[in-house]
């Protein structure tokens, strides 16, 4: 027992969970800050402005406000779901970052089926607004947990043969080998060849990450605030940063899989991998602040009627070409 | 088939709506930076009513307390207390008396016309300019003072008078330069 | 030019008001019973419901219906009045929808019950505390002929004498006896 | 199978334990508002959900009413004019113009023409600043939060002009019986003629980020399909009736201004759904520019308020009378009743959007939650003008 704990490996994966988790309270402050920033400017004002220099502190002051908030459990809500709810959202998020290739050493653990570990984990913060829904004792958060489970359950088919396909082009489940078998030029990435695979995997990563504009079960002209109208306080700053941690976690993904991971024409490391990533994340944000939201059943349209079929497609064009080249 | 064409070129349209909003996040801001910047338009901004002065002396308002404002005041936000007649001392009551008796007409001292008091609640105002259209010696005007912040609404109710004479004041205007 | 929309239905005072003034293109009082029949001729020749309105006269509650055409404008008011003690008015509602919410609103301001109403619940007031704030005390109530000035009246049921020309009644009777 | 609560155990108020009584035991009471994010305001809607579609709807009204028509019979026919601002405050104007023109007609006061093309110019600007707002909200109730903020940029220009004319900036009260109460300062011509190339140019921008999006028209077409029968029955007016192929503009069925003499169209769409109301609106800016670049061509000059136009302490002669005017959401109409005081006798205000809303109950029935969204924000609700 005493030489696992001892043992580098199980160190190494200790010192990457805490590793993780700073790296996620940093990048969630830095994408709160981003998120509001590129909002501002997007419709003609500054933004934050006003902690800090331009408003660099916001974040953190948000985060210390929430913090400081009094926590309180609704009326008939049942305790135990509604206090585990966030704390779930929150700590499984953590086993996703482990296999992701950050830079050609800088990876937590590299295992071989990297990318089912990350697929078979982002599926629990599902059930982290099931409980959520479910525990407030509110109308309008059961609505939204409903409106998760159906746009989760549907989304994560086309997103798993999205993935499937890269996985077919180059032969392994593993993240970093994912990244080496990729070079360093635009061309020479999987998107050159899969380009359909990372629309679909994008579209998909949106919805998953209950971005805009599938943000569908937290529409907050409809469900108030969907599951997490109850919220208050640091349990809705979990439920927060979990958000912002998946969405990280999504773009990771992209830029290890389809964008050439750490690999850049130049001087190859962390910061192409970190640039490719918060270039994606760019993206979601634009997104956000450009349309509208669409509506559940169109949602759910878009998926079985266009992403299915075309993944499916996708993904037999793509078997049948690497069996005969 | 033909709708799912059409569909696909309707996504033509979120192309040209990130452009849109790309090419507003590269131009500048149009919100005023407030505190570093003001508005600019503060003159024509008709904010709690304020008392005119009389153009010889920036401490007196022109108000002769016929109390049209008071009357025609929708919401009821104006007390405009009047000065009382003053007493007569001993001797013109006298002189008084005696001109009674001879069957003089009597000049009783008048009360002089300037308000003793004038109220206002502007917490209650809807700045509709009534009171300072029936005024008839245009005493009553506009502010432009939309800085107005208060922590209770007691403090709303404003002693026109007083903030006259802050103005004049504030502005350094005293009577005899101005005579 | 629509004469025959009201054909056969007991009115008690038609009027030709003046329009420039009165806004009205035609003003009809009825009795309680002929507001129905009357609704249904305007519903069937293209009328929509802009409104209804109350009146606290000395002679009672007016309820005044207006209608108005889209093609062809032309404001007509029908009115009912009702007594103070039991203002009773049948719906309309179920001949023009949007009028359930008008006869409920009528009813929290002045206690007008409009019979058939098919969710007679207030609407604007409290449901808890019935009040009838438009309703005028005893002394302000003014006499519905010191209100309304009906213009050119085109026919009048005797019965319905808030109208008659008081003065000139008075002055032929002075000729009489003279 | 009928709901398995007693009475007793039905929790709320009086509103929705009526709405209780009856719904089968699958069926979710769902009380949406007063305090929602798309109820503009407080209004509440009851809604008896299947899964996300509505059965029934009950709206509920009365938590912003103020009593207005109670206030007009303990107020001089001048002191009631601060109110109007305050019924729907994003086109006071309008509501000014109902009221005042209600009193002249009833008094018999002539408005000099400067005062009518000074208010057309007003209302008009009045007309599409409301219509903006509408368009950020609707567009803030389906979920793209960036419109409404391009919006009120081009809004800010407008309530700088109508503030450099009322001295106020959203509750104006500038117009008299018998005119306006202040005369056009000496720029405010030529900063509208700017204004309205300037708008011009903008409309374009709208059309592409919004109007041709694809999610918009999804989320906007056939749904809440509107008859116009069903407007007849319900009396609605408006960019409503509009949206439904009937061009029923007050503004050419009555006459009134100097409306008469500027051309302009009435935009109507015959799709009847939330999209026509849309499409209807977005014309209606177009003409209003029209209006607005004829009428500052044609305002001639003279007296703004005219001599002898009502006191405060004025009487207004015996008689009643019914003005109507086309308020950016329908027809307003203020039925007014003289008894010879200085007070009026009695004064009904007719709200176009208490029409409006009426019609949603039968409108939302059958539809999904996010649609009903969606056909409320159509309908361009002003709450405190449905409570008054």
């Amino acid at each position: 027992m005493l030489d696992v704990i001892l043992s580098p490996q199980f160190m190494r994966i200790v010192l990457a969970a805490v590793a993780v988790m700073a790296f996620i309270a940093a990048n969630g402050l830095v994408l709160v800050y981003m998120e509001r920033k590129i909002a501002g400017h997007i419709q003609r004002r500054p933004g934050p402005f006003e902690v800090g220099w331009h408003g660099l502190l916001q974040p953190i002051v948000d985060a210390g406000k929430l913090i400081g908030k009094q926590l309180f459990t609704p009326d008939g809500a049942d305790g135990l779901l509604y206090w585990l709810a966030p704390v779930v959202s929150f700590v499984w998020v953590l086993p996703l970052f482990i296999p992701i290739p950050f830079g050609p050493q800088l990876t937590a653990f590299e295992m071989d089926l990297g990318i089912v570990l990350i697929l078979a984990f982002s599926g629990t913060n599902l059930l982290a607004l099931c409980m959520a829904g479910w525990g407030s004792n509110n109308k309008w958060s059961l609505l939204g947990a409903a409106r998760a489970v159906a746009q989760s359950v549907a989304y994560e088919i086309p997103l798993l043969l999205a993935i499937l396909a890269v996985a077919f082009t180059s032969g392994t489940l593993d993240l970093s080998n994912t990244v080496k078998l990729q070079g360093g030029w635009p061309w020479q990435w999987n998107i050159a060849l899969q380009p359909l695979a990372f629309l679909i995997y994008f579209i998909c990563a949106l919805a998953e990450t209950n971005r805009a504009p599938f943000d569908l079960p937290e529409a907050e002209s409809e469900l108030t605030a969907g599951f997490h109208t109850e919220y208050s306080g640091m349990a809705f700053g979990l439920f927060f940063l979990a958000e912002y941690a998946n969405m990280i976690v999504v773009c990771a993904v992209a830029t290890a899989l389809f964008l050439g991971g750490w690999q850049g024409p130049v001087f190859s490391g962390v910061w192409w991998f970190l640039a490719k990533m918060y270039a994606l994340l760019f993206l979601m944000i634009w997104l956000r602040w450009t349309y509208p939201r669409v509506r559940f059943d169109q949602l759910l349209n878009i998926n079985w009627k266009w992403l299915l079929p075309l993944s499916l497609a996708n993904l037999m064009l793509t078997a049948l070409l690497t069996k005969v080249f | 088939m033909r709708k799912y064409i059409q569909q696909l070129k309707d996504l033509k349209s979120l192309i040209v709506g990130l452009f849109i909003t790309g090419d507003n996040l590269r131009k500048s801001t149009v919100t005023v930076h407030y505190p570093r910047q003001e508005v600019h338009n503060l003159a024509s901004f008709r904010g709690p009513i304020e008392l005119l002065p009389k153009p010889k002396n920036p401490t007196q308002p022109r108000c002769i307390t016929c109390m049209m404002c008071v009357s025609t005041c929708p919401s009821g936000c104006i007390t405009v207390v009047k000065h009382k007649a003053p007493k007569p001392s001993a001797e013109e009551k006298q002189a008084m008396a005696e001109a009674e008796a001879r069957g003089e007409k009597v000049a009783k001292p008048k009360a002089p016309k300037t308000p003793k008091q004038f109220l206002y609640d502007y917490s209650l105002c809807s700045l509709c300019g009534l009171c300072s259209e029936v005024c008839p010696v245009n005493s009553i005007g506009f502010s432009s003072d939309v800085y107005m912040v208060c922590r209770r609404r007691s403090e709303l109710k404003l002693d026109l008078l007083a903030r006259l004479k802050a103005k004049a004041d504030r502005e350094g205007r005293t009577v005899d330069e101005v005579a | 030019m629509n004469d025959d929309v009201f054909a056969g239905i007991p009115v008690l005072l038609e009027a030709r008001p003046d329009r420039n003034r009165s806004g009205l293109l035609r003003d009809l009082y009825l009795i309680p019973e002929g507001i129905v029949p009357a609704v249904e001729r305007l519903f069937a020749a293209g009328y929509h419901l802009e409104d209804i309105s109350g009146l606290d006269t000395k002679d009672g509650i007016l309820v005044s219906y207006h209608f108005d055409h889209f093609e062809k404008p032309g404001r007509i008011a029908l009115r009912v009045l009702s007594p103070h003690d039991t203002p009773k008015v049948p719906s309309i509602a179920n001949i023009f929808d949007g009028a359930q919410w008008h006869e409920r609103e009528l009813s929290d301001f002045y206690g007008v019950v409009f019979e058939g109403n098919p969710n007679p619940t207030p609407l604007l007031l409290p449901a808890t505390d019935v009040t009838t704030p438009l309703r005028k005390a005893e002394a302000s109530r003014v006499s519905l002929g010191d209100l309304i000035d009906p213009g050119e009246i085109v026919q009048m049921d005797p019965r319905f004498d808030y109208f008659a020309p008081k003065d000139n009644t008075d002055a032929e009777s002075k000729e009489a006896e003279a | 199978m009928k709901h398995h609560l007693s009475p007793e155990q039905i929790s709320g108020d009086f509103y929705s334990r009526r709405f209780e009584q009856g719904p089968d035991e699958d069926t979710l009471i769902l009380n949406m508002g007063p305090q929602h994010p798309s109820t503009h305001g407080v209004l509440r809607i009851i809604l008896a959900l299947d899964g996300e579609y509505i059965m029934r709807a009950e709206p509920v009204l009365g938590y912003l009413h103020r009593m207005h028509e109670a206030m007009a019979e303990h107020r001089t026919y001048l002191g009631y004019l601060p109110n109007m601002g305050r019924v729907d405050y994003l086109h006071a104007v309008a509501w000014n113009w109902a009221y005042v023109g209600a009193v002249e007609r009833l008094g018999g006061i002539e408005v000099p023409r400067r005062a009518e093309y000074i208010r057309v110019i007003t209302c008009e600007l009045n007309r599409i600043s409301s219509h903006l707002l509408w368009w950020g909200a609707y567009l803030l109730d389906l979920g793209a939060f960036t419109p409404i903020m391009y919006a009120f940029d081009d809004r800010e220009i407008i309530l700088d002009l109508l503030q450099s004319v009322s001295g106020s900036r959203l509750t104006y009260s500038f117009l008299r019986p018998g005119g306006v109460a202040f005369d056009l300062p000496d720029t405010f011509l030529d900063e509208v003629k700017a204004f309205i190339p300037h708008m011009r140019a903008r409309l374009p921008m709208y059309k592409a980020l919004v109007t041709d999006n694809t999610i918009l028209r999804h989320r906007c077409e056939e749904v809440g399909d509107l008859p116009l029968e069903m407007c007849r029955r319900y009396g609605a007016t408006g960019p409503v009736v509009r949206g439904s192929g009937m061009a029923y503009d007050v503004r050419r069925a009555e006459p009134y201004g100097v409306y008469p003499e500027l051309e302009f169209e009435i935009p109507t769409e015959n799709s009847q759904d939330a999209m026509g109301r849309y499409l209807v609106r977005m014309g209606e800016l177009e003409q209003c520019l029209n209006i607005l670049e004829q009428a500052v061509q044609a305002i001639p000059e003279g007296e703004h308020l005219i001599k002898g136009a009502p006191k405060p302490r004025w009487k207004a002669p015996v008689g009643e009378t019914y003005f109507a005017v086309e308020g950016a959401r329908g027809k307003i109409g203020v039925h007014l009743v003289s008894d010879g005081s200085s007070t009026p006798y009695r004064c009904k205000l007719r709200a176009p959007g208490f029409s409006n809303l009426s019609l949603f109950a039968e409108l939302a029935e059958g539809t999904l939650l996010a649609d009903a969204v969606s056909i409320l924000g159509s309908l361009d609700l002003v709450i405190p003008e449905i409570d008054r």
